[in-house]
């Protein structure tokens, strides 16, 4: 994937739209318009087929047996962990430890790389984390007196890199920094951020759940020493999800959870650990999602990075002059589409987004309502909530319309002006 | 998949639901506080803050603040409503009543729900059913602690409408 | 499921067999022969179609959307919660924590609960455990000073229940052992267990990895405090698993992941918890697989468990006796099929378990071998290894035969005398 | 579903296979020992302890014990019958070039494989090259503490067969 220089072929969102069962449901009698892809994706023909194929053909217990079915579902199981490396151009496939979510791939560093910090040492993070890369740094500031740090964020949604230079000292000893906003979809300089975090000593865990799957991400390139994200976020099953680390760091750090895989040798009252990345993975793992990952990767390969990237980018661009041209809505984050990945939050000063997402819903469009899982960056905006709509490689402009007619219709439902000023 | 009735958005935004959430009562500061609580629903990050005048067991004047959907205000704005005049556990009594009908038993015989009644449709919107019942949990709250005399208490929707 | 007094209805395994696709494949151009269902089990059509339903009408990301996907999937895996909680007679759905296997649910154990052990405390655990029931313990250990004491295991592969009356005393916080033994088969008695750790002041930890899919599971009349096991090992799919506990323990347990979904509220450098079980399901959960396991669930309650357990028990009764006959082979476990579940090592002196399980592959049967996660019982055994066939309700007396012919034919190929003695 | 080919249980034990698993060589103890090292394989428990006489760099004697299967023993067998004379340096070129070939790649030109070769259909069996590869991967790590000054190692196979 990484490094190939062909030109960008623009993806169809129609054909690709065809590939995805669900998206011939109807809602409320109208035709399912969903535009939550920042929460979770949709899956593809290709991935419940191989799934239903696993299940169907090879599913057995991995790495230890001798039979056939427990050979074929091991290499399956090997596979998505190769696979996952080279769509992000990790170094090394001992380097992807295979998890449940993003939330868990940073636990696993924040628990057991965090387990070598202690008092002085500071952890940078900033305003605009989800909550999945706050608490488990909070936890361990609570153990390990660690001190967390947050870069702030300019009034357009962007990391106040001013601010980070400030920040880092030889005391940073994590940067911990999304690469892409769930909120505000800024995208944020990573590979920058990276070099600076390493010149100070500290290493660079990027929070990827919104990037891999929206955009080419490669590991090397960036610079980073951890990445976390999720397969339900790309097309892939739920109950999966990856670390993706260098190798030495993986070797030097203690396992979080103990059981069948991960040890070499166990006593009554001693055990020592198997090689990475299998010392992560500890009991039975995931197999059959792990199985039928790779048909998303193919779909994701197949359709190019680049695509997804620019077909999301024209999109927010259209979303984003849509929904300023009604004039009424607040928006947040960057104006730029190039600054900013294929979503975007939004507030009617008038209707409390749960109430505009009920109203959406009646017309069968999917968007989210609520705090995000980033609490902290509600409170910096001043918003307790906001709208959400995030698009997906089989979104195209008439979702954008739809979007915009269903915030219309919602204006008048409740009684309020809502004249287009576009 | 589920099975889900068709729902009309009018079963949930009632005339009079409408009506509250557009002129909320409740807004005025008390002049005395005795009882106040703090209500927060972490799925959306609503809030209300709940303060209460209270003559010996009987409530006489009710503040309702924060910021929710239309919901969660209507609901707020009939408690304020409703309320004074009655005693703690009659309060009490309504919240426990209208708690039951939110999850879609029958209101227990001999209880009035005034204009509660048009909330009614709610509970067909399970997540809705946390908006409506905010300002509630947090009443109870407030009375909770009044009682044990302590007179502020934080509380969420997760912790009360978690049994349900 | 609980309580029902009908009289147990035998199971028929072919037509159970015919809901299970992969049992139609062939292996080595033999038809699969599939006994090694203690490793993972198969799963019905139905699990199939439950997977393919949630991904091709429901799917959502839960307990934070209004939109009617997000309402149903939330409906569909708060429902996996209550039909777990009434498989094994849990005292409240709140107790159920859905975790990825029951390894992942010790380890919860271990760390939270765990917290609260310290110096001069003792876990009380077998000499019989899986892995997963012995590293979690090993890693306290190391943690927090706490001394681990084993059970010795009788000559026939029974807890030594006076030994363990021995090991009991007030130091004794935790005990945690497997309700049934993966290697032996044993069916430890855990009422009685439970009863003696209760009257010291110890929790009661079961390991019902084996258990809960093979027999009936009663969490309140066993007296467990916690229960751990896992959907794979029970028809259903793989990644997810349960952690049954009453519910007062887990309030007073600190989480020991963090991230969406397990907040209540989350400030910069402050989090507080969600209530429980949600405080400990960190980031978004296994949601297909949860909403698919209740069909897993469907076709056991339909079964009946005492008519699984009556079937197992009559076919490693039956395995037992025909193993036996061949004269040459050493079997684990009690001899008693009354006192086991539907599993039996066994070893041929003079082919080593690997070699044994490679030729049984080219005849299409799968059976495990090696030291089935428990390295310790291995060497109390004196063996590096064994063989192990394990039923599920799908087997037959045919599966068995097919086995024992199997094991001449090794013997032949191996160049060893091999004549039945039965 | 994995494509893989049929295989023949004889394309696994071939006849020089089971010869040296029913009559392993290089079980007799060794006067001296120079260089030991103990390997395991956590997938099946199997082991085995390498001991090494050397005089100069050269081997001049291996012993082999431990319990394994017949794929493990009879690998163990042939090397204890092959590296006798050979150099330290040339014994490691072996185990590299029977490493190659366990995982598809052909040997490197000019090693002679001898008996080895007939192991080549092992490659066919994932979990079996571990099996295999044990008595390698644990003279290596003999013969490599000897080298760094030492005379003990320990070794599984996980960690040198985790690259391939
Ligand atoms: C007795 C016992 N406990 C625990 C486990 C661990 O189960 P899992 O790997 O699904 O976590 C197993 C199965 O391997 C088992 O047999
Ligand atoms: C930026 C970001 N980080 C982390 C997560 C957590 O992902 P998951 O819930 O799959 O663990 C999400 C998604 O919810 C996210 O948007």
């Amino acid at each position: 994937m990484a490094g190939t220089a062909s030109p960008v072929v623009a993806l169809d969102p129609r054909a690709l739209r065809a590939r995805f069962p669900i998206l011939r449901r109807q809602v409320h009698g109208h035709p399912l318009v969903y535009l939550d892809n920042a929460a979770t994706t949709q899956k593809p023909d290709t991935v419940l087929a191989a799934l239903a194929s696993y299940y169907t053909t090879s599913n057995a217990n991995v790495h230890r047996g001798v039979h056939t079915l427990a050979e074929e579902a091991t290499a399956l199981y090997e596979r998505c962990r190769s696979r996952v490396a080279a769509f992000v151009n990790a170094p090394d496939a001992r380097g992807v430890v295979i998890v449940r979510n993003a939330t868990e791939a940073i636990n696993l560093v924040a628990r057991s790389w965090g387990a070598t910090l202690g008092d002085g040492d500071e952890v940078l993070l900033s305003e605009m984390e989800h909550h999945s890369n706050l608490v488990p740094w909070i936890m361990l500031a609570r153990e390990r007196g660690v001190a967390l740090r947050h870069v702030p964020i300019t009034a357009d949604g962007r990391l106040d890199m001013a601010a980070l230079a400030a920040l880092l000292s030889p005391r940073t000893r994590v940067v911990s920094l999304t690469a892409m906003s769930n909120v505000l979809g800024t995208i944020n300089p990573i590979a920058e951020i990276a070099a600076a975090a390493h010149r100070v000593g500290a290493v660079m865990v990027v929070d990827g759940a919104q990037s891999v799957p929206h955009m080419p991400v490669d590991f090397q390139s960036l610079g980073a020493d951890f990445l976390a994200f999720s397969a339900h976020k790309m097309y892939g099953p739920t109950g999966i999800g990856f670390l993706v680390a260098r190798p030495e760091l993986l070797e030097a750090m203690e396992p979080v959870s103990g059981g069948g895989e991960m040890i070499r040798e166990v006593r009554l009252d001693f055990a020592s650990w198997n090689d990475i990345p299998h010392k992560f993975e500890a009991g039975t793992p995931n197999i059959a999602d792990a199985a039928a990952f790779p048909a998303a990767l193919d779909l994701l390969e197949a359709t190019g990075m680049p695509a997804v990237r620019a077909h999301e980018r024209e999109l927010v661009g259209y979303a984003l002059e849509r929904l300023r041209a009604l004039g009424w809505l607040q928006l947040h984050g960057p104006l730029d589409a190039d600054a900013r990945g294929g979503l975007v939050s939004f507030v009617d000063p008038e209707i409390h987004p749960h109430d505009l997402a009920q109203v959406l819903d009646t017309r069968g469009i999917a968007v989210r309502a609520g705090h995000h899982c980033a609490q902290p960056l509600m409170r910096r905006l001043d918003v307790a909530a906001t709208a959400r709509a995030s698009f997906g490689i089989y979104n195209d402009r008439d979702d954008v319309d739809a979007l915009v007619d269903g915030l219309v219709a919602a204006r008048a439902y409740f009684g309020l002006a809502g004249e287009s000023h576009g | 998949m589920v099975d889900r009735p068709d729902v009309a958005l009018d079963d949930l935004y009632r005339e009079v639901v409408m009506d509250h959430h557009r002129r909320p009562r409740g807004r005025a500061p008390l002049a005395r506080v005795d009882a106040t609580a703090h209500g927060f629903n972490p799925v959306c990050g609503d809030e209300v803050v709940i303060s209460l005048a209270l003559d010996g067991d009987r409530v006489t004047g009710a503040q309702v603040q924060g910021r929710g959907c239309a919901i969660c205000t209507a609901s707020g704005s009939m408690m304020a409503e409703m309320i004074p005049g009655h005693t703690a556990a009659e309060a009490e009594a309504t919240a426990a009543a209208f708690r039951a009908v939110m999850h879609g038993a029958p209101a227990p015989g001999g209880t009035d729900l005034g204009d509660l009644e048009a909330l009614e449709g709610v509970q067909k919107f399970a997540v809705r059913v946390k908006c409506a019942m905010l300002p509630w949990v947090t009443l109870t709250d407030a009375l909770k602690a009044w009682r044990d005399g302590g007179n502020e208490a934080t509380s969420t929707t997760e912790a009360q409408e978690a049994e349900r």
